[in-house]
C-alpha cells in the first residue's frame, strides 16, 4: 500500500472544530486514511479520510459518481484499494476477505438490493448468522445436539430480527415476492443477524416512499438506542440526512469536500454548490 | 523444417475447421448466453447432406459441373439446408424456453443434439460413411518438400473468405453493430429500437451455415464421417470459442486456428497419444491467468 | 411460486404414506427375479447416487460441472487397480475411492473455482475428458487403455458374506442411496446448506453477508466427488470392468439432465431424473434405433413445458423444535 | 399435487417393470438355445451383421436336416456388445443369466473378447470365440474358452517369414491401433522378426501406435516416411486403415502398405477410396471364395441364397463353424453340460468337416491348423491371393 502526495494537491476540506469536542469523549470505530482507488484511468476515490465515531449515525453525501458507494466497497473488501489504509477497532483491514470483515463485526447493505431472492424471508436473515455459526459437515449430517441447539438459536434469532423489521408475517414468503419496502427491511434484518457493530448502509432509503422513508429513520434511530451499534450509510435523500445523521461527511468526484454537524453541511456554500446545485437539476 | 511446415499446414487447415464451427458458437453464446451443444451435431448434420448431396449429383457434377464446381455447389446447398434447420431448431426447442433462464436451456440443447445425432444415425445407418473418390479433387502441388492438395488451399482460402466476410459485416456494418450490442445487453438493445428477433434468427441461421459449411469441407478433406463426430468437432470448437473468449468473433477465428496448430503441433512434438490432454492443459492454463479468453476483456463486477 | 408454503396436514400425510409406497415397491421389486429388470433398476441405483452428488454441485451451489463423469473414473479405477493389483477387498476400497475422487476434486478445482458460469464449465469438461483420455493413453501401464481394467472381484467380507448377484448388488446400491438421502436432506437443513443456496442466489450477496464462498464451492466439489467415487466403486465390481468409454462427455451430459430435468437442488427431483435417464432407453428398448431420437425430443419437450423440472424444491417453513418431523417432511 | 401424481408414476412403473418381468413361459419341446455375441451396432455392425447372418445360415442348415438329439432345432439368441469392452461385458451377464443359453459364440475383438471371455469362466460356460486371434487369450488357462479362427503369432510369423521375404524388405515399419488385437500382432510380428532382426538382414525403423476413432494421423504418419521404411505394416482395424492409406499417399510414402487381417474389408476400400486402396497388401485367413471344402460351397450356396452374395468377412465364416462344432457336440455328447462339451470338444473331436476345413481344438482351445496367406485389392476393388 503506497499513498501519493500529488493526489492531494487543492484540496480544500473545511472539518467543523465543534465536533470534536460534542464527541471527543466518544471513541472512534472505523477509520480511513487517504484512502485511494482507481478503475484504470478513472480515480474514483482520491486520498479519501473519514473516522466513524461509536454510537453514532454518520452519513457520507454526494452528488452521483462521487465514490461513495467505492468507499463501502473498499471497507467492506470487496474492493481492495490502491492506497490508503482502512482501521476497524484498531485493525486494519487491508488483505481481509469480506465474509472476514463481517466476522468482524461490519455488516452492510446494497444500494440496489441483493436479496436471496428463491429463499424465505427466514432463511435470508438466518444465513446472516452463518458466521456466527460453527457446525460442520458430520455434525450437520448427523445432526449433533451441537448442532441442534446452534440452529435453535440461528433459528430463535432470525426471527427476533423479523419482529423486529415487522416482516414476521412474511417469514415463509420467498424474499423475491415480498414488496420492495420489505425487502429493503429484510436485507437491514440480514445485516443486523450478524451481531455487527458498524451497520454500513448503502442508500437506504431510495426507492422508498416518505412514508416509509420516514418509518426508516425512526428504525434506525431507535436501533441505537436499544443496541450499541454504529451506523455509517450513504444516502442522497437530503431530508433522511438532515433527519437522523449526528455527523456528515460531503464527497465529491472522490474527495472529501466539507464535513460537519448536519446543519452546518446544509448552510456550507461549497457543499450547496458542489451538491445541492446538482440536486436541484436533477429534480427538473 | 519440412515436418514442421506440414505440421504447421494441417493445424491451419484443421483449426480452420475449428474456427468456422466456433463461430457459430460465439455469435449464439454472445447473444443468447446459450452453450449451443447442438451445434456440433448440425456440423455433422451438413456433412452428411454433402455427402448425400455429392453421390446424387456424381453423374451431373462430372459431365457439367467439374469436382470444383460440385464442392462449392454442395456447400451453398448443404449451408442453405443448415440455415433453415437451424433457424427451426430456434423456433422449436429455444424460443419458448428464453423466459426460464439459461439452464433448462442447455439441457434443451443436449436433447436437441442427441435428437440429431440419432436422427443421422437413422437416415444414414450407423456405420462411417465414405465420400466418395470421385467427386473429390485430389491434385496437388509440390512446393519444395511440402506437398499441399489442392483441396487445402481451396479450404484455407474458402473459411478465410467466409470469415473476413463474417468479420466485416459484424465489425463494420450497422447490423453488426446491432449484433454487438445485444450481446453487450440484450435488453437494452431492444429499448434501443434494436430488433433482437432478426437478430437471433441472423446468428441461428449464419452459425450453423459455416457448420455446414465446414462439415462438407471435413468430409471432403478426411473421406470418412460417422455420426458420431459432431460431438468431438463440437467440444473442440467450443473450447475454441472459449480458448478466443465467447461472445468475441475474431476471438473465436483466432482460437479455432490456435487450438488446431496446437493439436498438430502438439502431437508432433510431444505426444500423439496426449495431444487432446495437452488441448485441453493449455485451455485451462489460459483460464486460470485469463478468465476471460484471449481475447475477451476483463469487466469488473459492478456492485 | 408465488404459494403459501406452509404444508397443510393431510398433504404430509399423503407425501409420508406416497414414500411408503415407493419404498415398499423398492423392497418388494426384485422378487419378480428377473435379473434383467433388477440390472436395469440397479443402474437406477447408480444415476441416482451420481444425481444426488452432482445436485450437491449444481443443484445446491449452482456450480456448471461438466465433468462429473471424471471424478467417477477417478473411484472407479482406484477400485480396479488397487483390488486387481492389490487384491485389496472390494468393501474397503470404497472410502478409498471416495477419498481418491475427493482429493483429486481438491486439487484440480481449488485453483479453478473462482472462474464464473460458462468458464468453469468448460474448464470441467477439460477435466473430464483429461482423465478419460489419460486412462485411454494406458499411463505407466495400468489402467489397461481402451480395454480398461477387468477382472475386479465382488464385494466381500471374508466368505460368508460376498455380493455376488443382481439382487444383492440392487440392495447394496440403494441402501446407499437411502443413506445418501438422509445425509443430504440433514445438510439442506443446515447452515451449511444455506449456505450453499445463498451462494447459488447471489455470490457478492453471500460473501458480503459472511460466507467464505469459496470454502463452500471447494466442500461441494469434494462432497459430489467423493460420492460419485463411492458410485464409481460399486460401478467397477458389477461389471467387473472399467473402461474410459463408459466416462464419456455424453455421460456427464445426461448427469448435468438429471439434475436439472428433476428440478435443481430438489432430492425427489434426482431420483425422478434419474429414473427418467436409466429407465426411459430400457422401458423403449422395442424402439430399438428410435428410442435415443425419442429421449432427445422429450427432454426438449419437458424443458417447454416444466422448464424448472418435473419436482422443483419447494423452501418450505423452517421451524426448530421438532427436528426429527422436519427431516421427513420438506423434501421426502 | 401434480407431484403427487409423479411420484405415483414412477411407483406404478417400477411395480409394472416387476409385474412384466413374471411373465416366463416355457414351450414343450424346447430348442436348444446358442447364444451369439458381437458387434451388432456400432463402428463394426458390418461385421457383426455378417456374423449374424452367417450363425443363423449354419442353425439353417442344420434345423432343416432336422437339428440334433433327435429333432431338437437350434434357436440363436443375440446379444449385442457394439465392439465396446464394457458393453461386451453386459452382453455376457445378459447371456449368462439366461438359464436356456447353453453355450455362447463371442465376438469380434480381441478387446471384447477378452473381458467377457473372463466373465464366461467364472460362471463356467463354455464359449468359442470366432474374431479374437490375440495370441495370449488361450495361454491364460482359461478352462471353458475355445476358438474357431487363428491366433496372431501365425500371422505375425507369416508376415516375417514371407511377406517380408516377397517384397524383399530391409527397413520395416509397424503401426497398431492400442487395442489388444493390434497391439497383439505387432508384437508377434516383432517376435518373429528377431531372428532376421539379430542376423542384420532386417531391421524395425518404426514402431508405434495411434488413437482409433479419430479422422486426422498424419503426424504420427509423418514420423514414420521420415524413417522411410521399404514396407509398412498396420495391424489395426479398417476404419483407420482406410484413412491411413490415403493419409500416408498424401504425404508420400510410397512403399507397399501391408493390413493385417482386421482391416481386410469392404469398408476399407470404400473409405480409401479405390484409387488408393488397390494394390494394398493383406495378411488374411482364407476367404469363402477361396475354400474348396464341400462345406464351404453348401453354405456359401445357403448363404447366397438369402443374402444374395457370400460373405465377404472371414470371421463370419469362422462363427458358423463355431455353431456347427457346438452342435455336433451337443450331438455327440448328449448332453448340454459345458463341462462335459468342453472335455469333448478338448480331447475327443478330431477332423470335424468344417466350412474352413477340418476342426480340432488342443488342450489349451486354440484350433489346430489354420492357414494365412497374403491378399491383395484388384483394380476392381475384388481381394485375391497374391502370387508374386
Amino acid at each position: 500500500m503506497f499513498k501519493d502526495n500529488n493526489l492531494n494537491t487543492g484540496i480544500s476540506v473545511e472539518t467543523d472544530k465543534v465536533d470534536e469536542n460534542i464527541n471527543g469523549d466518544k471513541k472512534v470505530v472505523l477509520e480511513i486514511q487517504e484512502l485511494t482507488k482507481r478503475f484504470g484511468g478513472l480515480i474514483a476515490v482520491n486520498s479519501f479520510d473519514l473516522r466513524v465515531n461509536q454510537g453514532r449515525i454518520s452519513s457520507i453525501i454526494g452528488p452521483n459518481g462521487a465514490g461513495k458507494t467505492t468507499v463501502f466497497n473498499v471497507v467492506t473488501g470487496i474492493y481492495q484499494p490502491d492506497g490508503g489504509k482502512v482501521i476497524f477497532k484498531g485493525g486494519d483491514l487491508a488483505e481481509n476477505k469480506p465474509h472476514q470483515i463481517v466476522a468482524k463485526g461490519i455488516a452492510r447493505t446494497f444500494q440496489n438490493i441483493r436479496l436471496f431472492s428463491n429463499m424465505t424471508c427466514l432463511e435470508n436473515v438466518m444465513s446472516g448468522q452463518h458466521c456466527r455459526g460453527s457446525a460442520g459437515v458430520w455434525s450437520s449430517v448427523f445432526r449433533s445436539s451441537h448442532q441442534i441447539k446452534e440452529e435453535n438459536r440461528i433459528g430463535e434469532l432470525a426471527e427476533g430480527r423479523l419482529h423486529q423489521v415487522g416482516l414476521w408475517k412474511f417469514k415463509d414468503e420467498l424474499a423475491k415476492n415480498i414488496a420492495y419496502g420489505s425487502q429493503r427491511m429484510l436485507e437491514i434484518a440480514r445485516a443486523l443477524a450478524t451481531n455487527p457493530d458498524l451497520l454500513v448502509l448503502d442508500e437506504p432509503s431510495s426507492g422508498l416512499s416518505d412514508r416509509e422513508s420516514e418509518d426508516l429513520m425512526k428504525f434506525l434511530k431507535d436501533l441505537l438506542k436499544e443496541e450499541d451499534l454504529t451506523i455509517l450509510l450513504i444516502e442522497h435523500d437530503m431530508n433522511v440526512v438532515m433527519g437522523i445523521s449526528d455527523w456528515v461527511t460531503v464527497m465529491d468526484e472522490g474527495r472529501k469536500i466539507a464535513e460537519g454537524l448536519p446543519e452546518n453541511i446544509y448552510h456550507n456554500p461549497l457543499v450547496i454548490e458542489a451538491y445541492l446545485g446538482k440536486e436541484e437539476e436533477e429534480e427538473l | 523444417m519440412r515436418v514442421f511446415l506440414e505440421q504447421l499446414l494441417n493445424g491451419l487447415t484443421i483449426g480452420s475447421f475449428y474456427a468456422l464451427i466456433a463461430l457459430g458458437y460465439s455469435m449464439v453464446f454472445g447473444v443468447m448466453k446459450l452453450i449451443n451443444f447442438a451445434h456440433g451435431d448440425l456440423f455433422a448434420l451438413g456433412s452428411y447432406l454433402g455427402f448425400t448431396i455429392l453421390v446424387l449429383g456424381t453423374a451431373y457434377i462430372t459431365s457439367y459441373l467439374g469436382l470444383w464446381g460440385g464442392m462449392i455447389a454442395a456447400i451453398i446447398i448443404a449451408a442453405i439446408c443448415l440455415a433453415v434447420v437451424g433457424t427451426l431448431v430456434e423456433r422449436i426447442a429455444y424460443r419458448k424456453i428464453y423466459p426460464a433462464g439459461r439452464l433448462p436451456l442447455v439441457v434443451s440443447a443436449l436433447g436437441v443434439s442427441i435428437f440429431l445425432q440419432n436422427s443421422i444415425m437413422v437416415v444414414w445407418g450407423p456405420r462411417p460413411q465414405a465420400y466418395t473418390a470421385n467427386v473429390v479433387p485430389s491434385a496437388y502441388l509440390q512446393i519444395g518438400e511440402v506437398r499441399i492438395t489442392l483441396l487445402q488451399i481451396i479450404i484455407l482460402v474458402l473459411s478465410f473468405l467466409l470469415m473476413s466476410i463474417l468479420y466485416y459485416i459484424i465489425q463494420k456494418t450497422t447490423f453488426g453493430a446491432a449484433i454487438r450490442a445485444s450481446a453487450l445487453d440484450r435488453d437494452t438493445a431492444a429499448l434501443m429500437g434494436i430488433n433482437i428477433n432478426t437478430i437471433i434468427f441472423f446468428i441461428f441461421a449464419l452459425g450453423p451455415a459455416l457448420g455446414g459449411t465446414a462439415g462438407v469441407m471435413v468430409g471432403m478433406y478426411y473421406r470418412k464421417i460417422s455420426f458420431i463426430m459432431g460431438w468431438n468437432y463440437g467440444l473442440k470448437a467450443f473450447t475454441a470459442t472459449i480458448l478466443g473468449g465467447i461472445g468475441n468473433i475474431p476471438g473465436a477465428m483466432i482460437g479455432g486456428l490456435l487450438l488446431g496448430v496446437l493439436e498438430m503441433l502438439g502431437s508432433g512434438y510431444i505426444s500423439t497419444a496426449y495431444k487432446d490432454v495437452f488441448v485441453f492443459i493449455v485451455l485451462i492454463l489460459v483460464l486460470i491467468f485469463r478468465p476471460r479468453g484471449l481475447l475477451g476483456e476483463k469487466v469488473a463486477e459492478k456492485v | 411460486m408465488k404459494e403459501n408454503n406452509k404444508l397443510k396436514p393431510e398433504n404430509i400425510f399423503i407425501k409420508n404414506w406416497l414414500v411408503i409406497i415407493l419404498i415398499t415397491a423398492l423392497l418388494l421389486f426384485p422378487l419378480s427375479g428377473n435379473n434383467y429388470f433388477i440390472d436395469v433398476a440397479f443402474f437406477f441405483g447408480i444415476y441416482a447416487l451420481l444425481g444426488l452428488s452432482l445436485n450437491i454441485i449444481l443443484g445446491e451451489v449452482g456450480l456448471f460441472n461438466l465433468g462429473h463423469m471424471g471424478f467417477m473414473a477417478i473411484g472407479a479405477y482406484t477400485t480396479a487397480i488397487l483390488n486387481t493389483h492389490f487384491g485389496i477387498p472390494i468393501i474397503f476400497l470404497m472410502p478409498v475411492s471416495a477419498l481418491a475422487a475427493a482429493g483429486f476434486a481438491y486439487l484440480v478445482c481449488s485453483p479453478i473455482i473462482h472462474l464464473r458460469g460458462d468458464y468453469l464449465c468448460i474448464v470441467t469438461i477439460g477435466m473430464g475428458e483429461i482423465i478419460r483420455l489419460t486412462l485411454n493413453n494406458n499411463p505407466f501401464g495400468i489402467t489397461g487403455g481402451p480395454n480398461g481394467v477387468f477382472g475386479i472381484d465382488f464385494p466381500s467380507l471374508g466368505s460368508f458374506f460376498i455380493i455376488d448377484n443382481s439382487t444383492k448388488f440392487y440392495f447394496l446400491i440403494w441402501i446407499i442411496v437411502g443413506l445418501t438421502i438422509f445425509a443430504l436432506i440433514n445438510l439442506q437443513r443446515s447452515r451449511i446448506g444455506r449456505a450453499w443456496n445463498c451462494i447459488r442466489e447471489d455470490e457478492i450477496a453471500a460473501e458480503a453477508t459472511g460466507i467464505d464462498v469459496r470454502y463452500y464451492k471447494l466442500l461441494a466439489f469434494i462432497l459430489g466427488a467423493g460420492l460419485a467415487g463411492v458410485a464409481g466403486n460399486i460401478y467397477a465390481s458389477k461389471l467387473m470392468i472399467v473402461s474410459p468409454e463408459s466416462f464419456d462427455f455424453m455421460e456427464s451430459c445426461m448427469l448435468f439432465c438429471i439434475v436439472l430435468i428433476g428440478g435443481m437442488g430438489s432430492i425427489p427431483g434426482v431420483l425422478i431424473g434419474a429414473a427418467a435417464i436409466s429407465l426411459f432407453p430400457e422401458v423403449f428398448r422395442t424402439f430399438a434405433q428410435y428410442r435415443m431420437l425419442i429421449f432427445g425430443s422429450v427432454m426438449v419437450m419437458m424443458m417447454i413445458f416444466r422448464p424448472g423440472g418435473i419436482w422443483p424444491r419447494k423452501r418450505g417453513a423452517v421451524e426448530f423444535k421438532s427436528l426429527l418431523l422436519k427431516t421427513g417432511r420438506d423434501n421426502v | 399435487m401434480k407431484r403427487i401424481k409423479f411420484l405415483l408414476v414412477i411407483s406404478v412403473l417400477v411395480l409394472a417393470l416387476g409385474v412384466a418381468s413374471l411373465g416366463v413361459t416355457a414351450a414343450d419341446k424346447p430348442p436348444i438355445v446358442i447364444g451369439l455375441q458381437g458387434p451388432i451396432t456400432g463402428p463394426y455392425a458390418v461385421e457383426g451383421e455378417m456374423a449374424k447372418q452367417c450363425v443363423e445360415t449354419a442353425a439353417r442348415i442344420i434345423n432343416e436336416k432336422g437339428g440334433i438329439l433327435g429333432g431338437r432345432m437350434i434357436e440363436i439368441r443375440i446379444a449385442d456388445d457394439a465392439c465396446q469392452p464394457k458393453a461386451g461385458a453386459l452382453a455376457a451377464i445378459k447371456l449368462i443369466s439366461q438359464k436356456d443359453v447353453v453355450a455362447s459364440i463371442q465376438t469380434y475383438g480381441s478387446s471384447v473378447t477378452q473381458p467377457a471371455s473372463i466373465l464366461y469362466e467364472k460362471f463356467k460356460k463354455l464359449n468359442i470365440a470366432y474374431g479374437a486371434t490375440r495370441t495370449d487369450l488361450t495361454e491364460k488357462g482359461l478352462e471353458y474358452f475355445l476358438r474357431t479362427c487363428g491366433r496372431t503369432d501365425t500371422q505375425g510369423n507369416f508376415f516375417a517369414e514371407y511377406v517380408v521375404n516377397v517384397f524383399g524388405a530391409k527397413r520395416i515399419a509397424i503401426m497398431h491401433d492400442n487395442q489388444t488385437f493390434s497391439v497383439g500382432l505387432a508384437e508377434d510380428t516383432k517376435k518373429g522378426l528377431q531372428p532376421k532382426i539379430d542376423a542384420g538382414e532386417v531391421e524395425i525403423v518404426y514402431y508405434d501406435g495411434i488413437t482409433p476413432g479419430e479422422s486426422d494421423y498424419t503426424v504420427p504418419l509423418t514420423k514414420l516416411r521420415e524413417t522411410n521404411p521399404d514396407i509398412f505394416y498396420f495391424t489395426g482395424y479398417f476404419p483407420e486403415a482406410g484413412l491411413i492409406i490415403r493419409q500416408a499417399r498424401n504425404i508420400g510414402i510410397t512403399c507397399p502398405f501391408v493390413g493385417g487381417d482386421a482391416a481386410l474389408n469392404d469398408e476399407f476400400i470404400k473409405i480409401a477410396g479405390l484409387e488408393m486402396a488397390k494394390g494394398c497388401f493383406m495378411t488374411q485367413e482364407a476367404l469363402l471364395k477361396d475354400l474348396l471344402y464341400p462345406e464351404a460351397e453348401e453354405f456359401g450356396e445357403a448363404y447366397k441364397a438369402k443374402y444374395g452374395e457370400i460373405p465377404s468377412s472371414p470371421w463370419a465364416v469362422y462363427a458358423a463353424d463355431a455353431l456347427n462344432v457346438i452342435a455336433y457336440a451337443i450331438d455327440q455328447t448328449g448332453s448340454t453340460d459345458s463341462d462335459v462339451l468342453v472335455d469333448y470338444l478338448k480331447n475327443k473331436l478330431e477332423n470335424f468337416p468344417g466350412i474352413t476345413g477340418p476342426i480340432a481344438f488342443n488342450e489349451i482351445g486354440d484350433r489346430v491348423g489354420t492357414g494365412i496367406s497374403l491378399y491383395v485389392v484388384t483394380d476392381e476393388g475384388g481381394f485375391e491371393i497374391y502370387n508374386p
